[in-house]
């Protein structure tokens, strides 16, 4: 890992060479109220003054819908179109959070686990995620809590701490993020030695202890809790949609006529239909088992199969939920 | 205007039996000519007639929508087509709200006694249309699957 | 203890199994179901509390056999009423209490009460619906255009407008019939507005205003807006009045046969 | 998968005149699921079904698509054909290339293309068909006629004479209805009784009539071929088989005042009563109303005098329930009453009174025995007005319609008082003369150019009494507006007919149409005079409007045609082209919520609700059902079912869909 420094103007620069090397730029973009990543053309678009952006940034990496494939029949002949790796655009995602990067991990192993996600793969080996450290943090966030935190550089191709000067102190963790910052080298200088990265990172005042949690889950399948913490769950997929590491997709055709694509797009284990059956028989009829499923699923079975979280603590959900369902106080009453 | 004057629309007509498609037989044996532009589907009522018909069609890639069937008191099935009217309106009114080209959509009473009526309504309809050019506004749109091309 | 949360703990020694009502949640009150009287001393009720509970209403797995009282705010008796027109509720297992403006508990003890109380209450848009109805009634057609695909473009489809709203109550939703797939189900421009059209159109007549599902949208797509102003633009051609059901049927479902357009020819 | 036939029909050179048939074939057999694709000269000729038939059993084809002329012609045809080859006619479509193609458009590639599209669509519809099989509806061969006036004469007697079982209910205790309070009846001035009491007669006498009298519909439930009728026998307080009609009860009964309703209220009546003398049934009820016994509890004086001790008091009412597979409304219609003119001082002058009670003066058994006199002082009126119009066409009085019979009856009244009256003088107000009618135009002439009746263009606007006479002050406007006015001893009015007391309980009790005055609305004005938007109920007489004798007497053989008709059937055959709500297994048994918004959006009352319960009988939902019976398809329910539970075989979703987006695959 290598440490830089950048100035304001360093920082302009560099962003503009990112956007002359054809790159498509993400970053967090105001809409009213509401933060979200966008494309953008210019510094100047990038939203700050804000904790999180509503949705994490992983529709960069896995679009909420995708052409698989396409297809078309003439004159008695199909041929196929498959998922040309050469279409997805080198991508750069600006700004995000160190629990935004992080996040990319689980995603990746769900996405790699038995089967390489073609995909999912070409995405994220075109993407470079340049990460800033979080100076601010909400009573939503709890990153420190599942094993995470405001300077947290795993997931991350760069991390940028910002400095009262405008500029900000730089982290070359990967080959991906030296490739990016040679785009304009002479934008960095050596870092100023005394420089102590911990004193611009945010406090984050939930911490949880989540052991004691997990030894808790492991014998409550069949526990009453799910019954009252669900019950002002209306069932919506607003937790599944900005969480940074929920990877549920479905298949789905799109047929015009005697050509068609076949799309995967995102889907939410909170939807009755997510596991309906055509018989009309639903394993998890009700909402309480649908989001035990959720619980369970990030902070239980994912440890187990693939000793990893699904939980990044960015408190996208808890602030997204239309009714406060607030994971952290639901995964602390479990304890309590 | 010139780039359109070689266009010919897509136009659909959404019929009922008893009336507008009557009527439209009955330009048949009067032997009006129409422009070729418009295809008719018939229903039994326009009671029965969807709006997401009308909304598919544009996605598919209709140019304009007429639709059509009793006049008012001359539904076949007596209340139909005042159904019809009352979900025309909700609808007309929607769509205007979201800025859907609604002079696109042109709604009509064509009885079985009208058959100058229905080849005087499809002219009127074509050359509107033609005038209007493709609706690419919406076409566009409905070709989209990821939503950061929309507003760029 | 409050004066809620002394009804409550009456309401459930008087054998219900259910208060619904609200508790304090991090932003603002939040829906709480009440089912022990120790749990009581959480309810609260003011107008902060702006979530509409009649969403429960329907569900059986959360309302039991039991009696199931529930405080409800304005919006929610529209919703109580309009889902009773509508044979989704069974208002003799229910008991509905409101905070009047004079802050007194009443109890409504039949539909016509509710309705009585409601007519003194009229509905109208709030300042900043109005504002956004002057923004985008000033705007050219292309503009509405450009305005309402820019903000549909954001929707993810989670369907938090619907899943908030009491009078999306369908065990099938359109958009999960896919004989024809009338609605794409993944989250694409022109799809998330056919869904939005849909819904709003589904509403027309029964939308009670109450702006559950703007509330709920988590990218702030004001969906609330449409089928407010349908409700405002059609009520009086079609005699709708939030919370007030038809005589005979939904707006939709009847007509008169003097009905007034301008656009059929 | 599909495997469709296409057949494109030149119509001579009708089609191919502009349209490339051929061209049209070859393109249609490179479509998908297209198995078979030709053309043909003439389709619906003999060879031209054979072909299609050979193609149906050679290829084994799963659906047709005939492109010929109009589906509204030789749909039909070419179902028969298909259905004849052993293909569900239901598989069957036909892109109409006749009407809305070749004969619309000029000869180009244009017309050939949109040839090409129109059966396109057709043929994605009908990858999309589902074989659909006729509905049968088992029929119960007896109707119930619900109202004893002429109408309900008439259809009871004629369908009784088809052989089919009859049951008519009548609200008064004598049939007869208006008819028998009429003196003569226009254009031929025969006695109205004369021709009545004969038919009256053979109701009570004909074996497949039964004839409830003193009886009123409580409810029905049912549809068509099938209905329940609940009916309610009035208790008349009189053992009909006990009673010989001898007489002695009314001629004791102390209660002697009661204005007689036969009599319009010129004569009186006893409690204990027989409407007229040639009521039928000829025997006695008591009017509990005006019954000395039933209001204070004693007097008892009929039980004591009669002979053979029929009077049974306090008996309560009977309901009845019979099984009908049909019914005709023939409840008739109503005159104006009294406050409705004070401008005409009616009510106020005894000597005002309405053509019904002309009636009943003109009649032989009427309370003057046919004697023209005046209700005051029974004098001979020696001037006399008839004023037309009182009330009808008058939108301030809420009744912009025409009465329809006014014109006539009271050119028959001023006939009828100028024949009596030798002296008299008559006059008549009209707004104008509505005369259309066989034999009618003459009829008011003669009583004007034979009779010498003053016949005054103008609008009567005040009657007022002065010195003993009636002063009635109005306008002639054929004589620029001049005011007339006239010293009468009587005033006639011919007030609007109207419809008849309780028509809207009855039109909801059996879930038919009514108009803003409460007439019976017809299924359609002109085709369907005598249907009711509720299958297997119809309509006769001046339920629907006001209506002269013979108009009634025609829509009552009308009415009973159809029910003829459908009795004439083992069973009643529907075409499958309705509606059906959805069905799964548990948990969801329907994807219908049971909103129910669907009852309102029906024309015809077609959908019931059906509750789906558990083994021990538990209610679980309570979803929507369509009666295949009383749906006719139009679909309306299908559009506004929100969650598409509702679907029309036919026009399905999927099939409309596909056809519709064919348009646009390519």
């Amino acid at each position: 890992m290598e440490k830089r420094y950048i100035s304001k103007e360093g920082l302009s620069r560099w962003f503009k060479a990112l956007l002359a090397g054809g790159k498509r730029v993400y970053a967090p973009v105001r809409n009213n109220d509401k933060v979200d990543f966008k494309p953008v053309r210019s510094l100047d678009e990038v939203a700050d003054d804000y904790v999180q952006t509503t949705q994490s940034a992983k529709s960069t990496v896995f679009p909420r819908a995708e052409v698989l494939f396409s297809y078309q029949k003439e004159n008695g002949i199909t041929t196929l179109n498959d998922f040309d790796p050469a279409t997805v655009p080198e991508t750069v995602v600006w700004k995000i959070h160190p629990c935004d990067a992080v996040g990319f991990i689980p995603l990746s192993q769900i996405f790699n686990e038995g089967y390489e996600d073609i995909l999912y793969k070409t995405h994220l080996e075109k993407t470079t995620l340049v990460s800033f450290s979080c100076s601010h943090a909400d009573s939503f966030c709890f990153c420190t809590s599942v094993q995470g935190g405001p300077g947290e550089t795993t997931g991350s191709d760069i991390q940028l701490t910002s400095l009262p000067d405008g500029g900000a102190l730089v982290e070359i963790l990967t080959p991906k993020g030296e490739a990016l910052v040679q785009l304009s080298a002479e934008s960095f200088e050596a870092p100023k030695e005394d420089e102590d990265k911990a004193q611009y990172l945010a406090d984050v005042p939930i911490y949880f202890q989540l052991d004691e949690i997990r030894n808790k889950l492991k014998d409550a399948f069949n526990s009453d809790i799910w019954k009252k913490q669900s019950e002002r769950c209306l069932g919506c997929g607003a937790c599944a949609f900005v969480c940074p590491t929920c990877a549920c997709f479905d298949i789905q055709e799109n047929p015009k006529g005697s050509q068609g694509q076949r799309i995967r797009c995102w889907d939410s284990c909170g939807f009755s239909l997510f596991t309906q059956h055509t018989s009309g028989h639903n394993p998890r009829a009700v909402q309480s088992q649908r989001w035990r499923q959720r619980i369970l699923h990030k902070f239980s079975y994912m440890p187990d199969r693939i000793n990893i979280f699904g939980c990044t603590g960015c408190g996208r959900c808890s602030r997204a939920c239309p009714v406060d369902m607030n994971i952290r106080e639901h995964l602390t009453s479990l304890v309590k | 205007m010139d780039e359109n004057s070689e266009f010919e629309p897509n136009i659909v007509a959404f019929v009922c039996n008893w009336c507008t498609y009557a009527g439209a037989d009955l330009t048949g044996t009067s032997r009006l000519k129409y422009a070729t532009n418009v295809k008719i589907v018939r229903f039994p009522c326009t009671g029965r007639i969807d709006f997401m018909l009308l909304l598919k069609a544009f996605a598919g890639g209709a140019d304009g929508i007429i639709v059509s069937g009793c006049h008012p008191n001359d539904c076949h099935y007596t209340s139909g087509n005042f159904h019809a009217r009352r979900r025309w309106m909700a609808l007309h009114n929607l769509l205007e709200l979201v800025g859907i080209d609604v002079r696109r959509v042109r709604y009509s009473w064509v009885s079985a006694a009208e058959g100058a009526k229905w080849a005087d309504l499809v002219n009127s309809t074509v050359a509107d249309i033609r005038r209007f050019g493709p609706y690419t506004e919406y076409q566009n749109v409905a070709k989209q699957l990821e939503m950061e091309d929309s507003h760029e | 203890m409050n004066k809620i949360a002394e009804k409550a703990v009456a309401l459930l020694q008087e054998g219900h199994t259910l208060v619904l009502g609200y508790e304090e949640g991090d932003r603002a009150p939040r829906p709480f179901f009440c089912r022990q009287a120790e749990e009581a001393q959480h309810l609260v009720l003011d107008e902060r509390c702006t979530a509409n509970l009649a969403v429960y209403l329907t569900k059986p797995e959360l309302m039991g056999k039991g009696r199931v009282a529930v405080f409800a705010i304005t919006s929610s008796l529209r919703a109580i009423a309009q889902l009773t027109a509508e044979n989704q509720l069974q208002l003799e297992n229910l008991t509905i209490l409101t905070l009047t403006a004079e802050q007194e508990i009443k109890t409504f003890a039949t539909l016509e009460e509710i309705r009585s109380y409601l007519s003194e209450v009229p509905y109208e848009l709030s300042d900043t619906e109005k504002a956004l109805d002057e923004k985008l009634s000033a705007m050219t057609r292309e503009e509405r255009w450009k305005y309402w695909i820019n903000e549909f473009s954001r929707c993810i489809k989670c369907y938090a407008c619907r899943a908030a709203c009491p009078m999306c109550y369908c065990t099938r939703c359109i958009t999960e019939v896919n004989r024809p797939q009338w609605i794409s189900p993944w989250p694409s421009p022109l799809p998330n507005m056919e869904w939005q059209i849909n819904r709003v159109m589904h509403l027309v007549g029964r939308c009670i205003g109450c702006g559950a599902c703007g509330r709920a949208c988590p990218v702030g797509i004001p969906v609330d807006y449409l089928s407010k102003k349908m409700l405002q633009d059609l009520s009086e051609e079609f005699g709708y009045v939030p919370g007030q059901a038809m005589q005979d049927g939904n707006a939709l479902s009847t007509f008169k046969p003097d009905d007034k357009e301008n656009f059929i020819h | 998968m599909s495997k469709i036939g296409v057949f494109i029909c030149h119509c001579g050179e009708n089609i191919s005149g502009t349209v490339d048939c051929e061209k049209v074939a070859t393109e249609l057999s490179k479509v998908e699921g297209v198995a078979y694709s030709t053309d043909y000269k003439y389709m619906c000729s003999d060879p031209g079904q054979t072909l299609i038939k050979e193609a149906i059993k050679t290829h084994h084809l799963t659906g047709v698509v005939v492109g010929s002329c109009s589906p509204r012609m030789h749909e039909v045809t070419f179902r028969k054909a298909c259905a004849e080859a052993g293909l569900n006619p239901y598989m069957c479509e036909i892109a109409n290339l006749r009407e809305h193609c070749s004969w619309v458009h000029e000869k180009g590639e244009a017309t050939t293309e949109k040839a090409i599209s129109l059966v396109t669509m057709l043929v994605e519809k009908v990858k999309k068909n589902k074989p659909l099989t006729s509905i049968q509806v088992p029929i119960t061969k007896k109707a119930l006629v619900i109202g004893g006036g002429i109408a309900g004469i008439q259809a009871s007697l004629d369908i009784a004479n088809c052989g089919h079982q009859v049951i008519l209910i009548e609200k008064d205790p004598s049939i007869g209805g208006h008819m028998s309070q009429l003196s003569e009846t226009f254009p031929t001035l025969d006695c109205s009784q004369c021709i009545l009491t004969p038919r009256m007669v053979e109701v009570a006498q004909h074996p497949n009539i039964t004839l409830y009298t003193y009886a009123e519909l409580e409810k029905v439930e049912g549809s068509i071929g099938n209905f329940q009728a609940t009916i309610r026998l009035k208790a008349k307080s009189v053992d009909p088989k006990l009673c010989t009609a001898c007489g002695l009860c009314s001629s004791k009964c102390p209660q002697k005042k009661i204005p007689s309703e036969f009599n319009a209220g010129l004569g009186t009546r006893t409690a204990i009563y027989v409407p007229f003398p040639q009521a039928v049934p000829n025997k006695p009820v008591i009017d509990k109303e005006h019954c000395n016994y039933y209001q204070k509890g004693k007097c008892q004086v009929c039980q004591k005098n009669c002979p053979t001790g029929a009077i049974e008091f306090d008996k309560p009412d009977e309901l009845i329930t019979e099984a009908v597979g049909a019914i005709v409304v023939t409840t008739g219609f109503n005159v104006l009453g009294t406050d409705f003119f004070p401008e005409y001082g009616y009510g106020k002058y005894k000597d005002v009174i309405t053509g019904l009670q002309f009636e009943r003066l003109a009649s032989a058994s009427g309370p003057t025995l046919g004697e023209i006199r005046r209700p005051s002082d029974g004098q001979i009126p020696k001037k006399i007005v008839f004023i037309a119009c009182a009330g009808s066409r008058d939108p301030a009085k809420g009744i912009p319609y025409c009465s329809k019979i006014c014109c006539m009856y009271t050119a028959k009244h001023a006939m009828l008082y100028q024949h009596k009256v030798h002296e008299g003088e008559s006059y008549v107000f009209y707004m104008d003369i509505r005369a259309g009618g066989k034999n009618y135009e003459e009829f008011v002439r003669r009583a004007i150019e034979e009779d010498g009746v003053n016949y005054v263009r103008g609008r009567v606007a005040r009657v007022y009494e002065k010195n003993g006479k009636l002063i009635v002050k109005g306008v002639d406007t054929l004589l620029a507006g001049a005011q007339v006015e006239i010293e009468a001893d009587m005033v006639v009015l011919a007030t609007a007919g109207v419809s008849n007391q309780g028509a809207e309980q009855l039109a909801q009790k059996m879930h038919i149409s009514y108009d803003p005055y409460k007439f019976f609305a017809e299924a359609h004005p002109k085709l369907k005079p005598v249907e009711t938007n509720t299958a297997g109920i119809f309509l006769a007489g001046a339920c629907q409007a006001p209506k002269d004798i013979p108009d009634t007497v025609g829509t009552a053989s009308g009415a009973a045609v159809k029910v003829a008709c459908l009795f004439s059937q083992a069973q009643l055959i529907r075409e499958p082209l309705i509606a059906v709500v959805n069905r799964s297994g548990p948990p969801s048994f329907s994807t219908c919520v049971g909103c129910f918004m669907c009852e309102t959006a029906c024309p015809y009352h077609a959908i019931e609700r059906e509750e789906i319960k558990n083994r021990n009988g538990e209610v679980l939902k309570v979803v929507a059902k369509v009666n295949p019976g009383l749906c006719q398809g139009c679909g309306t329910c299908v559009a506004f079912c929100r969650s598409k539970s509702i679907d029309i075989q036919g026009y399905s979703n999927e099939e409309m869909y596909a056809e519709v987006m064919s348009l646009f695959n390519n």
